[in-house]
């Protein structure tokens, strides 16, 4: 059996391991996808907002936490 | 102290008066016990195996059944705020209350409970035990409860989510309530199981009227 | 028992409901809140009754800061709001001796002869059995007043207190004010309309302020 | 060099952070590469498992990361009840949902590697068990920020839970071993014993901290997205009343 077969049926454990390093791929870049795309578009969001107090004074947003 | 008393006094017989809380939660308790062997078959070997679990999960879901309301109509009829001006501490009337739950339904279900024993046929030297495990157990679950009700009190329709924030919560009392009688059931001595019900009830004591208190004071602003 | 607030701000979720208020009560005096709804009447009263913390300025009974002794200011005053805070199920009698007793448990357990004064006094006489349920909003609102006069304290906080009283209810009412400041005590209320009180000191709330992330 | 005081003020930490964004997801890369090659082709496979061990390289790390978020999320509640600084309250609010997928990742990638030895999918296995209920612990207090709108009040009700629920963790995961020294004869399979041999621990290692840099990556994002978002509010706020 050629190296990168062997290598691929994992011992006869294929089934489980490469799943498992399938399924946290896609679950940890589904959370990252998300999260910049709900980034994005809060962004959006902001800027499409009317941003009265930056006619005033500059877009610094005025913070008093 | 008075204060105390008045308010778990005003409680039960408000609870018992209205004729519904109580009653509804000893019913829904012996049902719910009653559909496992419908479910599971009438089998004693196996009805007497599940017993102890299945008492406990029903107690729980019981307790659970009266929980959103322990707070929620007092915050929605404005008593809530009067209570805060009781010169009693938010935490103590918070106490006071989980008690009066539990003298409400808690202890129905723990007098309750040898009936679903025969009904299980759970054997004789269980009964005991599962008495004694429902009576340390159950004061838990109206305390662990409360935080949950105090944390939803302000959320409408807010039983299904005090359900997952709370059940989570009652995991160790619901492994060590059923280890005590499923012990007792096996001729072994259930003690250790009842001492670590008794101490977390104990921690629960201080740990979930100051947590209720803060919840409260959140929705009273 | 005086209570003073200097440079008060109060913000409710995000919006600032007023800022930059002061205001002085005495003993004896009557302070009449006004302003358009949604102008910060009810947060001023539920600051002022400890419920809710300024973001800015601070609260002061008897120069000693609010803050400090929460416990005391609390267990001093009284506050009505529009909820009338009372048990359908239970009777009259029952939702007025229960606050009497809770309110003011050390006072000697006041007799049922005097509840049926109190209930006389708020036009309520005979109805000490009547389950609550079975109350008009006026006559509830009458007894939730009642609890002014079962447990005494110096400060009484009024949100709207006439709302579905009638004529009698508002004489009834005045009357009790009036004997309240003559006592010596400090009566703090917030009014839609006109209160026929003459030496009222008049707070206007007026268009609440903008501001930042709370 | 950091004056956290500054920090606590949304707006500058977003400066902040957007500096020290880049930086971390460099160093995510760099170690997930080399803990990925370190876990595929150097690691040996174990003499009793074979190559399944493999998928320790990621059930282990995913079951770290999920307590350690929720940790993250009750010291953040804590600051933020104590000092009222509302950057808190969203740094727990935009962990719980990484925390949530490490939860679920642990899950999976535990019923994976227990199906070759315990031939079913899923086993009441302690650990197994333990991170079940945190998963739940997880969606309950997301589904409370959800449930309050008022955000003060969401702020500070979810704060109380996360508390009430780092307290219990200790307390479940206790009364879950007991039971399931109970019920079942100590597991067979060594999920992450102590003695692991070195070849096996260093690829655990540089997984453990990509994962690591991923959570900071990840929340950084989060976080900018929630004061953003917060402030969008408070702006639609402030024009509905005027």
């Amino acid at each position: 059996m050629e190296p990168v077969s062997e290598f691929l049926h994992m011992g006869g454990y294929a089934l489980f391991v490469w799943p498992a390093f399938a399924v946290a791929a896609v679950v940890l870049t589904v959370l990252l996808v998300w999260s910049i795309r709900d980034l994005r578009r809060e962004r959006d969001l902001l800027e499409s907002l009317p941003r009265r107090r930056s006619k005033a004074q500059p877009a610094e947003a005025e913070d008093d936490s | 102290m008075t204060t105390f008393l008045q308010i778990v006094a005003r409680d039960v017989r408000l609870a018992f008066r209205q004729g519904g809380a109580t009653m509804l939660v000893v019913v829904f308790f012996v049902l719910a016990v009653a559909l496992f062997p419908l479910g599971v078959g009438p089998e004693t070997a196996v009805l007497r195996r599940i017993a102890p679990g299945v008492i406990w999960v029903a107690a729980l879901l019981a307790a659970m059944l009266s929980l959103d309301r322990l707070f929620q109509v007092d915050f929605e009829d404005g008593s809530l705020d009067q209570l805060a001006l009781a010169p009693l501490p938010l935490e103590l009337v918070a106490a006071a209350k989980c008690l009066a739950h539990w003298l409400s339904t808690g202890l129905p279900l723990v007098v309750i409970s040898p009936l679903l024993g025969v009904l299980l046929e759970l054997n004789g030297e269980a009964h005991a035990a599962l008495l004694l495990a429902m009576a340390a157990g159950t004061p838990a679950l109206s305390l662990v409860g409360g935080i949950g009700a105090a944390l939803t009190v302000s959320i409408r329709r807010g039983g299904v989510l005090l359900s997952l924030l709370v059940l989570p919560l009652y995991i160790p009392v619901l492994i060590f309530g059923t280890g005590a009688i499923d012990a007792a059931a096996m001729g072994l001595e259930g003690g250790a199981h009842l001492l670590v019900l008794a101490a977390l009830l104990a921690a629960a004591l201080p740990l979930a009227p100051w947590a209720i208190a803060g919840a409260l004071r959140l929705n009273l602003e | 028992m005086p209570l003073t607030g200097r440079n008060l701000t109060c913000t409710r979720g995000d919006t600032t409901v007023f800022t930059g208020l002061d205001f002085d009560i005495a003993p004896g005096d009557i302070v009449v809140v006004r302003g358009a709804n949604g102008s910060g009447k009810s947060s001023l009263l539920r600051l002022a009754a400890g419920y809710l913390a300024p973001t800015e300025g601070e609260l002061r009974r008897d120069g000693v800061p609010i803050a400090d002794d929460p416990e005391r200011h609390r267990t001093s005053l009284h506050y009505v709001g529009h909820l009338d805070a009372l048990k359908p199920a239970l009777s009259v009698a029952e939702n007025l001796a229960f606050w009497s007793r809770v309110l003011a448990p050390k006072t000697p357990a006041s007799s049922r002869l005097d509840h049926d004064r109190t209930l006389d006094r708020m036009g309520l006489s005979g109805l000490a059995d009547v389950p609550t349920r079975y109350l008009s909003a006026g006559q509830r609102r009458r007894l939730a007043l009642a609890r002014l006069i079962v447990c005494s304290r110096p400060l009484w906080l009024l949100d709207e207190p006439t709302a579905s009283l009638d004529d009698a209810g508002t004489e009834t009412l005045l009357g009790l004010i009036s004997d309240h400041r003559s006592n010596g005590g400090m009566v703090l209320a917030a009014v839609h309309g006109s209160i026929a009180v003459d030496d009222a000191v008049t707070i206007r709330l007026g268009e609440c302020r903008m501001d930042g992330m709370s | 060099m950091v004056n956290w005081h500054r920090l606590a003020n949304p707006t500058s930490f977003l400066k902040w952070s957007r500096r020290v964004l880049p930086w971390a997801s460099v160093t995510t890369v760099i170690l997930l590469a080399a803990g990925l090659y370190l876990s595929l082709f150097v690691a040996p496979p174990d003499y009793q498992q074979g190559e399944t061990v493999r998928i320790m390289f990621v059930h282990v790390p995913s079951a770290w990361m999920a307590l350690f978020t929720y940790a993250v999320m009750a010291g953040a509640s804590a600051t933020g009840l104590i000092w009222k600084s509302p950057l808190s309250h969203l740094t727990a609010k935009a962990a719980a949902p990484i925390g949530a997928s490490f939860t679920l990742l642990a899950l999976v990638t535990g019923a994976l590697w227990g199906q070759p030895m315990w031939g079913t999918w899923w086993v009441w296995d302690a650990r197994l068990t333990s991170v079940l209920i945190l998963f739940f612990l997880y969606l309950g207090y997301i589904a409370l920020w959800e449930a309050i709108d008022d955000y003060t009040r969401a702020a500070k009700s979810t704060a109380i839970l996360a508390l009430v629920g780092v307290v219990n963790i200790p307390i479940i995961k206790f009364s879950v071993d007991w039971w399931n020294t109970l019920h079942q004869p100590a597991s067979v399979l060594r999920m992450d014993g102590p003695s692991i041999h070195p070849s096996l621990l260093v690829p655990l290692l540089v997984m453990g901290g990509a994962f690591t840099g991923y959570f900071i990556v990840v929340l950084l994002i989060r976080l900018e997205r929630e004061i953003l978002a917060r402030q969008a509010q408070v702006l639609r706020r402030a024009q509905l009343r005027s």
